[in-house]
């Protein structure tokens, strides 16, 4: 009797738990986004690798650094930080220098998420305010052509449009006639396999969706996020009398719909909310496209969705059970 | 069999285990060596022992009683010599009084002492110890009494059986059918309902053929979907009549009156038959050698059940009291069987909760306000608790929690949120927060 | 009540001298932030057509209607003729174009032949350290002089170059560029011809 | 003359792509100071709305029949403005305590906070006075009484819209774990910096 | 004279309008994307500051409650307009820059504060000692804020074209520091460096006291 007594523990109920883990949470998401990583390796080269070496590399680091210094216990094994540098590597242009990288993912995890406390306290998407803050910096290093450029020798179809981005292309040419100056529906099977042009990220959409159709498959996402802001990018791009298909494609708004949208810690908890969340980075990056100034809008869509994320969650709590609706 | 689609929201449906007991007939535990019958096996008052030290007891005769409303009074699983009064720990981890008896040679487990009393059917049941043996434990004549402005329709008897591993009332409903229809009946006619509907979970078809052949004018079956917590009052009341129980009253507002599969047998058994609580069917599982459904004595020791299971295998991490969602450790398996103990679990290593030091962040994914039937967010409520902000927790309906553990199962960081919350609860609820 | 009569003098009284202390000190001011703007403008004018007088075309010039229109998107703000040794030789226009922080004030000289002499930015609101160095990189707007004799608006953007980093602070420039173009073929080209 | 969807730039315009917090930096001391609640940012975000409103119209209508006439505006204006502002809040404030009980409740206590809010003041200024309106758009050198109206009003709904969004913000700031050295003021200019990041996404809109 | 520098002192650290108050912040964090207009601005708010502090302490006996706040908004308004005319006349080009800021000193709560909280019930020397020490503590704050937004934001800090300082020319400048975010962020971490600093001071100044 005393002998089965020694290897009991008691504990607080429920005494069983759901497989799921916040580390096998990040690792899924990671898997899901390893197609489109070594693909890009494998289409733009070792420079995408340095890429993605120094990025992740980067954000692991300051993880550990900061965890260290603020005397916290470490963090590492979640796999956020993993996850927020190979995201922040996917939105950066192969070309990136390696310095710039370096700050990007530094900025991402310091500024973005450990200074706020850390994982699950960040208010906005760590890889994102990374991003924003290496292209607001160096716009002129990033867009100034020399790290978008030489990528044709690889030849995919693509010499027509080398040192700017088809949607940059498109946009400008929106501006100063109006129309376009090539034809969109002939771009739908390059961004889909294989788009030099743009971030890592954006070199096939098919693979990203690929990638959050299995996210959304095993429960990690909610399809509310990725359908809301598809959806309305597309029905915006169809109110401007464009291609919707060709403005789905381009660009950021899958990996942003799928992973950067989807980040737990700066999107509503509830369905509705999501719902509402995922159409407004959907109409904030569709109208950023048609009537701002910059060509590509997701990174901003969803930071500021990021902002309007505790409001929704407040206007959106669930109805507890019960209780009659009254004016709070 | 035809599934209702009648549900709750949230929930979750984790893996069920039935399968190791859900087919073996219930079998009788021979009696031990010694029986523990705790004075307080019920939520209330506790009893006063009525019997003294050396005094020999007859099966059924009552232990202990006292005179408040909300209480139930304990008899003698078997016939004995009362050889200790005092505290003794229970399953509930706290030490209350409680008689020992070493048993007879010879024992007649047919026999007992029948409950004689003046009065109603009420007075009968209060007179035989009924209490909730879904595990709450509640004085079913309490139940029984709805305060006069409220008009009770419609009698619900709870066999969902929605925790996992446990296959007790599953067991009684295949095995004794007739008398849970017949409880059913009896709780109908002392509350004046009309209607009686007996809700089984969709896992339990031979429960709902077994019931259906024995089904009474009047008694409808229900069967539905197996959701986690379905057997919850509230949660059960919601998915069969679509009304939800208003904040801060009785579930007796929305007109029904729910009582476990097994009280209703054991109600009809006091009322036919005169027979007092004295045993249940507690179902045996997870990692011990013989699993099964068995017939216990009130007052048997864990200890000796599970040798008569045939022994703990293997790396054993948690022994549980009741089902695994809402059961209790054990930090002790000398503790007896009461009226409550609907099984005893084993939980393996790997299979039990890990207990996880340090402060896991929330990462905000959502699970735990979808998976929470009361419409909570218990993420926010633990972090509140957690920080010592009762207010806020308070204003955010931590009250309504029903502690049913959905929260702190989903949970990708393992948080203690179902502990944290209670504490929130404890506080509101010492505030006077209604 | 003589309270309530000692708050409201109180408080009059302050009124009266500050009124009369800023009045005199708007006298003062007033000559020199005139002449201080009459001074920007010269230099400004000086700076792209150096060596020439300038003479304000006033409201009631046709051409100044007709600018008006053909500026627009920008704004069109005035028209100078410029002349050496009594001999028209060009005109000077004063744009408004919409730059990154609100408007940017151009002067942009053109010679007879409708080529740029030269741009000069008046004021503008553009960030310290980014959009200013359409200012600070001379080259940005030397690039204008490159244009040859009745370029279009598409000439423009071939020619100019923007700066990385500054693009909308650029095109600011470059519109207002663009808009002297018009100016010069759609109404200037004619009062070339009517001049000699 | 201004047509409708020159009304609507011109209010998308003073509340998304300039607003007053997050791009111009205007009536910061209330956004960092009542931001802490998001009751009192709501109230303090109708007064805002409601005395700026006013506020413009009334500076305008002194400018244009009263100041500019007489020949004193160039050197009067900054005071003439204060004064109606803080006078005509201190008559809201009365008004609103007699009439309104309700609106005063969720009101009352922000108005006197108001006078001393330079975005009242820069909206006003900025729709009476020409010359000191800088938004992208050609409305001539000053702004109609119409103009004015609206641009205040989309003023004061960002600066509102942008109040309340840092005041959810800051209620889950409450709840993390920030290092000591950043608890508080700190990490909530931070926050206000990836906020107005998040507004960068604005510029240009509409060439605005 | 100690009474004198002890009000001077209060407005440097222990009290400083910006880093410990919290107010007046608008327009430190909008002006300072250049030295050089931080200098002038900041300049125009201790001319204010100390003027109005003066007058307000020189007539503070003359001046009824009832109607001080009115007559203290007239006088600083005043000091205000004297600024703006000033500066348009003799900086046209600083003044253009700082725009609607010249006139929003009226509403910096720290000019009103001190003539409520100090120089309505000092005397006229001490209410200068007061305005000064104010005035100078905000001057250095968004002085330094802007210096460390133009060094590292365009790499050099000019004073009117003529560089003062100039990074090594390998250094890119992250650009987003001249823009809006950029103050937030660098006003944040300078909030953030005066707490670890004065935490320094306070644990060096124990460890002094607690010497035998």
């Amino acid at each position: 009797m005393s002998d089965t007594a020694q290897h009991v523990t008691v504990g607080p109920s429920p005494h069983i738990t759901s497989p799921a883990t916040c580390t096998g949470i990040m690792l899924w998401v990671v898997a899901a986004l390893v197609p489109v990583s070594v693909w890009a390796v494998v289409s733009m080269g070792w420079v995408a690798a340095q890429l993605l070496v120094v990025c992740i590399g980067t954000a692991l680091a300051t993880e550990a650094a900061w965890s260290a210094l603020a005397k916290r216990p470490g963090t590492l094994t979640d796999g956020s930080a993993l996850v927020t540098g190979l995201l922040l590597a996917l939105s950066l242009p192969p070309r990136t220098p390696w310095w710039m990288a370096m700050v990007g993912a530094l900025v991402a995890i310091g500024l973005g998420k450990m200074i706020f406390g850390g994982l699950g306290h960040n208010l906005f998407n760590p890889a994102l305010v990374g991003r924003a803050f290496v292209t607001l910096s160096w716009a002129g290093v990033l867009a100034g052509g020399q790290w978008f450029k030489t990528l044709e020798a690889s030849g995919a179809g693509l010499d027509a449009i080398t040192g700017a981005t088809r949607l940059g292309i498109a946009a400008a040419d929106r501006v100063a006639s109006g129309g376009y100056g090539f034809d969109l529906a002939a771009q739908y099977r390059p961004l889909l396999w294989q788009n030099l042009e743009g971030s890592l990220g954006e070199i096939s959409a098919a693979l990203l969706i690929a990638g959050g159709l299995l996210l959304i498959v095993k429960g990690i996402i909610d399809w509310r996020i990725p359908a809301g802001y598809i959806g309305t990018v597309a029905l915006i791009s169809w109110a401007f009398g464009s291609d919707p298909v060709f403005h789905v494609l381009a660009g950021g708004v899958m990996i942003g719909a799928f992973f950067m949208a989807t980040d737990y810690v700066s999107s509503p908890m509830s369905k509705t909310g999501r719902l509402v969340y995922g159409i407004g980075c959907g109409l904030f990056n569709g109208l950023g496209r048609f009537v701002g100034s910059m060509p590509e809008a997701t990174t901003y869509a969803i930071l500021f969705m990021n902002g309007l994320a505790p409001l929704i969650d407040r206007m959106t709590r669930p109805k507890v059970f019960g209780v009659v609706k009254t004016r709070a | 069999m035809v599934v209702g689609n009648a549900r709750f929201r949230g929930g979750v449906h984790p893996p069920e285990r039935k399968e190791a007991t859900s087919g073996l007939a219930v079998t009788r535990v021979p009696v031990p060596s010694r029986l523990v019958i705790p004075m307080s096996q019920h939520l209330g008052a506790p009893c006063a022992p009525v019997v003294a030290v050396g005094d020999h007891v007859r099966r059924g005769q009552l232990l202990g009683d006292v005179s408040a409303m909300v209480s139930a009074p304990v008899h003698a699983s078997v016939s004995g010599t009362v050889s200790a009064i005092g505290p003794v720990l229970t399953t509930g981890g706290t030490r209350v009084a409680a008689v020992t008896i070493q048993p007879d040679e010879e024992q007649d487990l047919e026999a007992y002492v029948a409950v004689v009393v003046e009065g109603d059917d009420r007075d009968r049941v209060r007179a035989a110890g009924i209490v909730g043996m879904g595990g709450a434990t509640f004085p079913s004549v309490v139940k029984l009494t709805p305060p006069k402005d409220l008009a009770i329709e419609t009698v619900l008897l709870n066999g969902c059986e929605c925790e996992p591993y446990l296959t007790c009332d599953e067991r009684l409903m295949v095995e004794s059918p007739e008398r849970v229809v017949a409880g059913a009946q009896h709780i109908r006619d002392i509350v004046g309902a009309k209607r009686v509907v007996i809700a089984v979970e969709a896992n339990k078809p031979a429960a709902v053929e077994a019931l259906k052949a024995h089904t009474q004018e009047g008694v409808e079956i229900e069967v539905l979907p197996t959701r986690y917590p379905q057997g919850a009052e509230k949660q059960l009341i919601y998915a069969i009549l679509g009304k939800e129980v208003p904040h801060g009253a009785l579930p007796a507002a929305t007109g029904a009156l729910v009582h476990n599969v097994a009280t209703a047998a054991a109600i009809a058994d006091a009322l036919e038959h005169g027979k007092p609580l004295m045993e249940r069917i507690v179902t045996v599982t997870g990692a011990v050698a013989r699993p099964g459904n068995y017939r216990v004595l009130i007052g048997t020791l864990v200890s000796d059940l599970i040798e008569f299971a045939g022994g703990l295998v293997g790396d054993v991490e948690r022994v549980i009291a009741g089902g695994p969602m809402t059961g209790q450790a054990l930090a002790s398996l000398d503790v007896p069987v009461t009226k409550g103990t609907s099984g005893i679990v084993a939980l393996a290593k790997g299979v039990a909760a890990r207990a996880i030091d340090g402060d896991q962040p929330c990462i905000r994914c959502g699970r735990c306000p979808e998976a929470c039937p009361m419409g909570l967010e218990p993420y926010i409520l633990a972090t509140y608790s957690g920080k010592r902000m009762w207010d806020a927790a308070a204003e955010r309906n931590v009250i309504d929690c029903i502690e049913c553990g959905v929260c702190s199962y989903v949970c990708p960081t393992k948080r203690p949120l179902l502990q944290l919350i209670r504490l929130g609860k404890s506080a509101a609820m010492s505030k006077g927060v209604k | 009540m003589p309270k309530s009569f000692r708050l409201v003098l109180s408080v009059l009284v302050t009124c009266v001298i500050a009124a009369t202390g800023l009045a005199l000190t708007y006298g003062a001011t007033a000559p020199r932030i005139e002449e201080q703007k009459r001074l920007a403008e010269q230099r400004s004018l000086e700076a792209v057509m150096p060596g020439a007088t300038f003479e304000t075309a006033g409201e009631a010039d046709p051409l100044v209607a007709a600018a008006e229109t053909a500026a627009a998107p920008v704004d069109f703000v005035a028209l100078y003729r410029a002349f050496s040794d009594g001999q028209q030789v060009g005109w000077a226009l004063r744009l408004a174009s919409r730059g990154y922080a609100g408007p940017m004030q151009l002067v942009i000289g053109l010679d007879t032949s409708g080529s740029v002499t030269g741009v000069s930015i008046l004021s503008m609101n553009e960030t310290p350290g980014l959009g200013t160095k359409v200012k600070s990189e001379a080259w940005f707007i030397e690039q204008a002089g490159e244009l040859q004799p009745g370029f279009t608006d598409a000439d423009v953007r071939g020619t100019m170059d923007a700066i990385s980093g500054a693009t909308r602070s650029s095109n600011g420039v470059r519109n207002g560029v663009a808009a002297a173009g018009r100016i010069y073929l759609e109404v200037l080209a004619g009062e070339e011809g009517e001049a000699r | 003359m201004s047509t409708v969807s020159q009304m609507a730039l011109l209010f998308i315009g003073a509340a998304l792509v300039n607003n007053i917090l997050l791009t111009r930096f205007i009536g910061l001391c209330p956004f960092f100071g009542v931001s802490g609640n998001m009751e009192t940012s709501l109230g303090m975000s109708l007064a805002v709305v409601f005395v700026m409103t006013m506020a413009s119209s009334a500076t305008w209508v002194v400018w244009q029949y009263v100041l500019e006439p007489l020949g004193v505006g160039e050197f009067l204006y900054i005071p003439a403005f204060i004064l109606i502002i803080a006078s005509l809040v201190q008559f809201v404030e009365m008004y609103l305590r007699k009439a309104s009980p309700v609106l005063y409740r969720a009101m009352g206590i922000y108005l006197p906070l108001i006078t001393t809010n330079c975005a009242v003041l820069a909206a006003a200024t900025e729709s009476a006075k020409p010359g000191f309106f800088k938004l992208n758009i050609a409305l001539g050198s000053s702004l109609s009484l119409g103009e004015a109206l609206v641009y205040t009003l989309g003023v004061s709904v960002g600066f509102g819209f942008a109040l309340v969004t840092f005041a959810a913000l800051r209620e889950r700031l409450e709840l993390a774990p920030v290092s000591r050295l950043f608890k508080g003021t700190p990490i909530a200019f931070i926050t206000a910096s990836l906020l107005s990041l998040a507004y960068i996404g604005f510029s240009g809109w509409f060439g605005l | 004279m100690k009474e004198w520098y002890a009000a001077f002192r209060q407005g440097l650290s222990i009290e400083n309008p910006l880093t410990v108050l919290m107010i007046g912040l608008c327009a430190t964090l909008a002006v300072s994307t250049q030295v050089q207009n931080a200098v002038f601005m900041g300049f125009a708010v201790v001319f204010v500051l100390t003027m109005s502090n003066v007058i307000v302490s020189a007539f503070r006996r003359q001046i009824p409650t009832e109607v001080r706040i009115p007559i203290f908004i007239v006088v600083i308004a005043s000091f205000v307009t004297i600024v703006d005319l000033s500066m348009n006349a003799f900086v046209p080009g600083i003044y253009q820059v700082l725009g609607i800021w010249i006139p929003l000193i009226v509403v910096n709560c720290v000019i009103l504060g001190r003539a409520e909280a100090f120089a309505y019930h000092n005397r006229v020397s001490l209410s200068i000692a007061d305005g000064l020490g104010m005035g100078i503590g905000y001057w250095s704050v968004i002085v330094l804020l802007a210096a460390l937004r133009e060094l590292f934001g365009t790499g050099r800090i000019v004073w009117f074209d003529t560089a003062l300082v100039q990074l090594p020319s390998g250094y890119q400048p992250p650009g987003l520091l001249l823009l809006f975010p950029g103050a937030f962020l660098v006003f944040g971490f300078m909030i953030a460096g005066s707490r670890w600093a004065n935490e320094k001071l306070e644990a060096r100044k124990e460890a002094r006291a607690c010497r035998p």
